[in-house]
């Protein structure tokens, strides 16, 4: 009870909100649907009525997005293709193939980097640099290329997924690995333990915090890389096809249906990773 | 034979954004094996220096050091000596039995040997009870104890021990005393000590090595001529007092503010 | 017998030499048909006297520039590459890479200096990826409208100096630069605000996550329609984008201090801000400093990608789509190129603060963040 | 059979009823093909598809087909179902625009992503320019819908009569309250949705025979969903795998499309081709008068 | 006059999944204003928390105690006392000079008298010089001396000590002892201190407090008759040596192992 309260209070304060900012962002169409209907002088409580239930919003009533999420999901069969389950699942897939390609790739390059000094220098600005490149620009030619290669379906959406879920676990885990105190270092030297010995009996241990962190970034941020990938490729669904085919119809309440649950899967995403460090943190006898 | 421990014009210098730091300067030690050597001086003046130097774990800048006739690298290598720092340095996600058992994990001892050394050890460190209890849930000397133990766990055969009984009660360290020396009797170890305690120091060693500040040098090396077995009673003793009056006066003579002191 | 090559390196040094000698076997038949290439396999076979003479690392990065040259002036026909050719690319690689570990190693010793030299290695492998990729798309004769070479994109770049000006200003001064700044100020307001309040912590942060959660795909169009087409919405965008990181990073950042070092600004009864000020925040700064460095590059991406939702006809997300739509690919890899080195260069300014302002923490004064 | 993948130029939706129709009827199957058909998407041009193998032939618009083949893509027209333009630029009369003389100053919408190349050459026409400057007008990149008319973004967007226009109307739009800008009735149409292959493979003959069927049961497949637009609609709706077509707009689209489309002439119109090029090159979007650039081997063997 | 610290029946136990801790156990002390209180006891018997548990640090678990007659909340907010911690917990981003203003900056001193109280504090710590320096770049014992100088920088009326002088030779030791003595004996300051050493204890103070572990427990109090004004060789008076004999009787029997000890 104590947990769900203040939750709950935020909660409410925001579906007020929300109703309020629809209200006001609605009716000024709403006004030029009644002029043009030749109804003046409606009632306020009748207007606000309208603007919460217009059929293409520019912002949604909640109960609008959640009835249409409860009519995609619900009330529809898995299976179907207008289920939105059925998309989330595939968006789902992606996101979590692509997130433990990234997580090991950002783990394997972290290692790389922090064990061999040429691979520090000249890999970590390029590492930085691959960030910098639009990834909405190569997804499509990634989708194109490997297409042509005959990969397509839930791999090149995982590929890009990896693509902008590794950096944050790289950058994360070369801090991580990198900050035990320098005298928890020379205890391992004085048993000449070797490099293998210092990474698993020390540096990773240590990292642990950074490495929870940063793939709860990397986790949400995959999902995104499989959302993306969608809108490359409006074949196949998803998550992403959902929101693109609403933005064409105009269908608002759609994207944003899409858009929720989306959200809710990385919002489960993440909670799972944080009760993964919540666990390894009680394993490893953290201060309660 | 050859030396345990040898340094011949020995210098350290840390370089330091505002002006260097000389933490050593001209150290001319030898150490023989089956020595107990405390290094007792001012704080600040040097001795986790000389220590970490002894252990690989700083270069010299100047001189030569060293240990069993090799490089001090070769030696760390050989795993020729046990560390206990001046700080416990336990690892935060390691329960007492496992700190203690980091070395033994490393060295590659089996698994019942390492059960039977780490109980052996926390006994000896009366740490029994606490094998589950993470650092933190631990006293500032208990904290000690167990990286004392740590220490111990593995047999090198040069123990380097700096300020280990320094949070510890007189009773616990009495103890602790006596049984170091029994260990040490009983093991032929050489061992290096970095004490505080001028009484410790005397009752422990067969050399004890007087160090001053600003830059670390070795000002005066008192050789003890007490029995090797020594029961805790030999403190009352002249000879006992004697030593420890010289050590006090190598010790005044390396400070810098005697004057003030009443 | 090895020198002072570590077997790694004797590894590379092999292949390099391997490859080299194997192409030159395969040239022998006709020798004269490319003497640069020719003269390169040589070269490299004779790098095997290495294993008998000293063998400066500088020779081996002339013998990369070398394998380099050669194979770019085989390209010059568009024919392709012969087979054999493509060992020059392996061997050359194989310099390359045992140039810059000899290098580093060098460095480490102390041998070398660490300024400008420690720039020569990321360079040096800048250089080798564009070298391959630049044999690779004409070599194998990639269609230009798939991936073009790194020649006809520098040749965009130069060509389109003004256009790319223009972008830049529009996406990167205009929309990433007050989106970044709003977007971490306001991750790391809401969470000193989080963590101040047990009540907000309980219930704003899992929504919080939730709604930080959102595709931010999905925000592009919704901010358009709320902020307008302009630069607004990119920036709301980038708001909305780099927030996430921040949030987390600083929460956690805001519990790092350790316990003793809590409990001293206690016992100086120091208020809630003076604690914030003088312990937490400092402790948090490497966390702090995490999610500056992550969100330089997400702030980039968020704002390029905005802007395929509708923006006016400047910018460079808005380049790049409409670029690919007319096949005009090597002008997006022009623009792709100048969003890496806007982003590079952000990123390191940040890591540079980084240096300076947490200079304290292990992972900086053991060297390198 | 022999297979074939053909690359849609977007979603799946009726505009591409004749395929669809064609490939769910068995008209493909008849022909001894076996076809595939890609969605497309705001981001994916047919022209890198097919220039990366991943298709072999593309349904795109002439313009960007043109502009491609001067970058090193050598498209070939093989047929051109629609011989008429669906492209509209409406404005709602409180904007005050009634006719072209009124443009200067406004800001109008206009699809990117190789959709641009007809409004630019209208403008081009017009004398107008389009970088903002004074007596010009502003150009947008506008989103696919008709969100920034109804939010008054722009003055003017565009709409394609078989499917933004039908969104405009749901809206309450009309004609009675919109400015509509027809480019077929303009005369300055550009040739949209053809049929394209790689050049080269049009000299294996056997290539050319499977195209040729492939037309062929196209069109057969255009003449059914003019015929049977409700069902149509339906097939369109059951081929989308992403669950977003509607089967009522879907049936306003199969109506709207079936009347730019001619399901007996496959053929290229030859006169509209010449006007299409003549403005790409007025407008510089290719520099050189085009060779080969198309065939009517396709055509000529139905 | 209300005692500085009173404690009756206080108890404190540290829960813990495998079987709770008892930290202390039925405390009851009372100090008065002036006092000099010792703290002595094995390692691991509760000295620690009991002097968190008067900062405000930990919450007991049953019993009663007050500071000043407040509640030791009260007293914390009233900033009525100066700790040292066991450990120095320096911040590794201030160099020393700052992390000796720290306490300074938040009680608002003014700019110059922050910077004379700095340069005084730190020149009676004998770290004249280390101003600039920071944490990781001092030896073990000039950290403790920089969270000592850090205590002593602002005048709270009780000073809360918890091993101090731990990791000092005893010159330093000594001439700390006596500078501790004179400020004690100038400002009338309430002082509790943890130490390990029996002459200290006995040299510094009013009354001393012998602890037994598990459950910390107070086994002895005992006043010290000795003269307010000790010169450093009062040590080897028959009365000092008297009182320091029944401390370590105290200490002994609060042992597990006597036994074993020789
Ligand atoms: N990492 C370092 N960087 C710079 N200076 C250092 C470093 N470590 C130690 N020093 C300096 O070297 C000198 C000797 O330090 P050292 O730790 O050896 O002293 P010590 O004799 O062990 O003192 P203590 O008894 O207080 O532990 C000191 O002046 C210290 O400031
Ligand atoms: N945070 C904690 N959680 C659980 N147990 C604790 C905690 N802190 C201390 N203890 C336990 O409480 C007991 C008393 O600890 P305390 O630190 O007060 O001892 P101390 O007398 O200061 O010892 P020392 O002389 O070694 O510093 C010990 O048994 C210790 O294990
Ligand atoms: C020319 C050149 N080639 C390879 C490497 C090294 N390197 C590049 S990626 C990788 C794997 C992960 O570290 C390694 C070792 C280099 N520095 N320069
Ligand atoms: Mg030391
Ligand atoms: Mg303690």
């Amino acid at each position: 009870m104590t947990r769900i309260l203040p939750i709950l209070t935020i909660l409410l304060a925001i579906v007020a909100f929300w109703y309020a900012a629809a209200i006001w962002m609605n009716a000024p169409w709403q006004n030029t649907l009644n002029t043009r209907a030749g109804l003046d002088s409606v009632p306020f409580a009748d207007f606000v009525q309208q603007t919460w239930s217009q059929d293409k919003p520019v912002l949604p009533a909640p109960h609008q997005v959640f009835a249409e999420i409860w009519n995609a999901t619900v009330a529809l069969e898995l299976t179907s293709r207008r289920s939105l389950a059925y998309h989330g699942w595939i968006t789902l897939s992606a996101t979590l193939l692509g997130f433990a390609f990234g997580t090991a790739l950002g783990v394997v390059l972290a290692v790389a980097i922090i064990h061999n000094d040429a691979s520090d220098r000249s890999l970590m600005p390029w590492i930085i640099a691959s960030q910098t490149v639009p990834i909405l620009a190569v997804a499509p030619m990634v989708v194109v290329g490997l297409g042509a290669v005959g990969l397509t379906g839930l791999v090149p959406k995982a590929l890009i997924s990896m693509y902008l879920s590794f950096f944050p676990v790289v950058v994360g885990m070369v801090k991580g690995l990198r900050s035990p105190e320098p005298i928890q270092l020379d205890l391992l030297r004085t048993y000449d333990a070797n490099g293998w010995q210092v990474f698993w009996k020390l540096r990773w241990p240590a990292a642990m915090p950074f490495l929870f962190a940063s793939m709860k970034v990397g986790i949400a941020i995959s999902l995104i890389g499989a959302v993306v990938a969608e809108l490359s490729n409006a074949s196949g669904g998803g998550l992403g096809v959902r929101l693109l085919t609403g933005s064409y119809n105009g269908q608002t309440v759609q994207i944003w249906a899409a858009l929720f649950l989306a959200a809710f899967l990385a919002a489960v995403l993440v909670a799972i990773v944080g009760s993964a460090e919540r666990w390894v943190n009680a394993r490893m006898g953290a201060r309660a | 034979m050859t030396a345990v421990v040898q340094a011949e014009r020995l210098g350290l210098t840390f370089p330091s954004g505002d002006g260097d730091i000389v933490a050593l300067a001209d150290v001319n030690l030898t150490i023989e094996k089956g020595e107990f050597v405390s290094f007792i001086g001012p704080s600040g003046c040097g001795k986790t220096t000389f220590l970490r130097t002894i252990a690989d774990l700083e270069t010299p800048s100047s001189g030569t050091l060293t240990i069993n006739g090799q490089t001090p690298g070769a030696a760390r290598k050989a795993r020729a000596y046990g560390y206990v720092f001046q700080a416990a340095a336990l690892y935060p996600w390691r329960n007492i039995e496992k700190n203690v058992a980091l070395p033994l994990e490393i060295m590659n001892y089996p698994a019942a040997e390492q059960a039977e050394r780490v109980r052996r050890t926390l006994e000896l460190v009366n740490l029994t009870g606490f094998e589950k209890k993470y650092p933190w849930q631990l006293s500032g000397g208990m904290q000690q104890r167990a990286s004392i133990a740590r220490a111990l766990s593995f047999d090198a055969d040069l123990l380097l021990m700096d300020e280990p009984f320094g949070a510890l009660d007189e009773i616990v360290r009495d103890h602790l005393n006596s049984e170091l020396l029994k260990l040490w009797a009983r093991t032929e170890k050489t061992i290096c000590f970095v004490t505080h305690s001028i009484p410790e120091a005397v009752y422990l060693s067969t050399k004890i090595v007087v160090m001053s500040p600003r830059p670390g040098r070795v000002t005066d090396i008192i050789e003890s001529n007490l029995p090797r077995e020594r029961p805790l009673d030999i403190r009352e003793t002249p000879e006992f007092l004697e030593i420890a009056a010289r050590v006090r006066d190598g010790l005044r003579a390396g400070h810098s503010y005697d004057e003030e002191v009443a | 017998m090895r020198g002072q090559l570590s077997y790694f390196q004797l590894y590379l040094a092999l292949v390099a030499a391997g490859a080299g000698a194997l192409g030159l076997v395969f040239s022998l038949p006709d020798p004269g048909a490319n003497p640069p290439m020719t003269l390169f396999f040589a070269a490299a076979t004779l790098s095997l006297l290495r294993l008998a003479l000293p063998f400066s690392l500088w020779l081996d990065g002339l013998l990369t520039v070398l394998g380099a040259g050669a194979l770019l002036a085989a390209l010059g026909g568009g024919a392709g590459l012969p087979p054999h050719h493509w060992l020059a690319l392996i061997s050359a690689w194989a310099f390359a890479w045992l140039f810059v570990e000899r290098l580093s190693g060098a460095i480490r010793a102390g041998k070398l200096p660490e300024t400008g030299t420690g720039l020569v290695i990321p360079v040096m492998f800048g250089l080798a990826l564009l070298v391959v990729w630049e044999v690779v798309t004409r070599g194998a004769n990639v269609p230009a409208v798939l991936l073009p070479p790194p020649s006809a994109i520098a040749a965009r770049l130069m060509a389109e100096t003004h256009i790319l000006w223009a972008d830049f200003v529009q996406t990167f001064i205009k929309s990433v630069l007050p989106g970044y700044a709003i977007g971490c100020l306001a991750g790391l307001l809401v969470a000193i605000a989080v963590d101040r309040s047990p009540f907000l912590k309980a219930g704003l942060l899992p929504i919080g996550n939730f709604m930080s959660a959102l595709p931010i795909i999905g925000i592009a169009p919704i901010m358009v329609m709320w902020f307008g087409f302009d630069w607004q919405s990119k920036a709301a965008v980038v708001v909305a984008m780099t927030f996430f990181p921040m949030l987390v990073n600083a929460v956690a950042g805001l519990n790092a201090a350790s316990a003793m070092e809590r409990d001293l600004m206690e016992t100086y009864a120091a208020s809630y801000w003076q604690t914030l000020v003088k312990l937490r925040l400092p402790a948090a700064g490497p966390f702090i400093f995490n999610a500056l460095k992550i969100n330089s590059t997400l702030a980039l991406i968020g704002a390029i990608v905005a802007e395929f939702f509708g923006t006016p006809v400047v910018g460079m997300g808005f380049r790049i789509s409409t670029g690919v739509g007319r096949l005009a690919i090597d002008l997006v890899w022009a623009e792709i190129a100048v969003a890496a080195v806007a982003g590079s260069a952000f990123y390191g300014v940040i890591a540079l603060i980084e240096r300076g302002v947490t200079f304290w923490h292990p992972s900086v004064r053991g060297g390198r963040a | 059979a022999d297979a074939l993948t053909l690359q849609l130029k977007w979603v799946t939706q009726a505009q591409f009823a004749g395929y669809l129709v064609a490939e769910a009827k068995g008209f493909y199957d008849e022909e001894d093909l076996d076809v595939t058909i890609l969605a497309g998407g705001p981001n994916i041009a047919p022209e890198q598809v097919i220039a990366g193998g991943g298709a072999d032939i593309i349904v795109t618009w002439m313009a960007a087909g043109m502009a491609a083949r001067e970058s090193g893509v050598p498209l070939v027209n093989i047929a051109q179902p629609y011989k008429r333009s669906g492209l509209m630029m409406i404005c709602p009369t409180e904007t005050g625009i009634t006719s072209e003389a009124d443009f200067p100053g406004h800001t109008l919408g206009v699809w990117f992503f190789g959709n641009e190349y007809p409004f630019f050459a209208w403008m081009n026409k017009l004398g107008l320019a389009t970088d903002g400057s004074e007596g010009g007008v502003t150009v947008l990149q506008q989103s696919f819908d008709v969100q920034p008319m109804i939010q008054g973004q722009a003055d003017c967007i565009s709409v394609m009569t078989y499917n933004e226009y039908g969104q405009a109307l749901d809206a309450g739009y009309g004609p009675d309250n919109l400015t509509i800008f027809n480019y077929t009735e303009m005369g300055n149409d550009l040739l949209e949705d053809g049929l394209y292959v790689m050049e080269d493979t049009l000299d294996d003959p056997a290539k050319v025979d499977a195209y040729t069927r492939f037309v062929r049961a196209s069109m057969k497949g255009w003449a059914y969903a003019l015929d049977n637009p409700e069902e149509a609609a339906e097939i369109v709706v059951e081929a989308d795998d992403t669950g977003a077509a509607e089967y009522d707009h879907q049936f306003y689209m199969v109506n709207e499309v079936t009347k730019l489309v001619d399901p007996d002439d496959a053929a290229l119109d030859m006169a509209t081709y010449e006007r299409t090029v003549q403005a790409l090159l007025d407008q510089g979007i290719i520099t050189q008068t085009p060779e080969g650039a198309y065939t009517t081997v396709v055509t000529d063997g139905l």
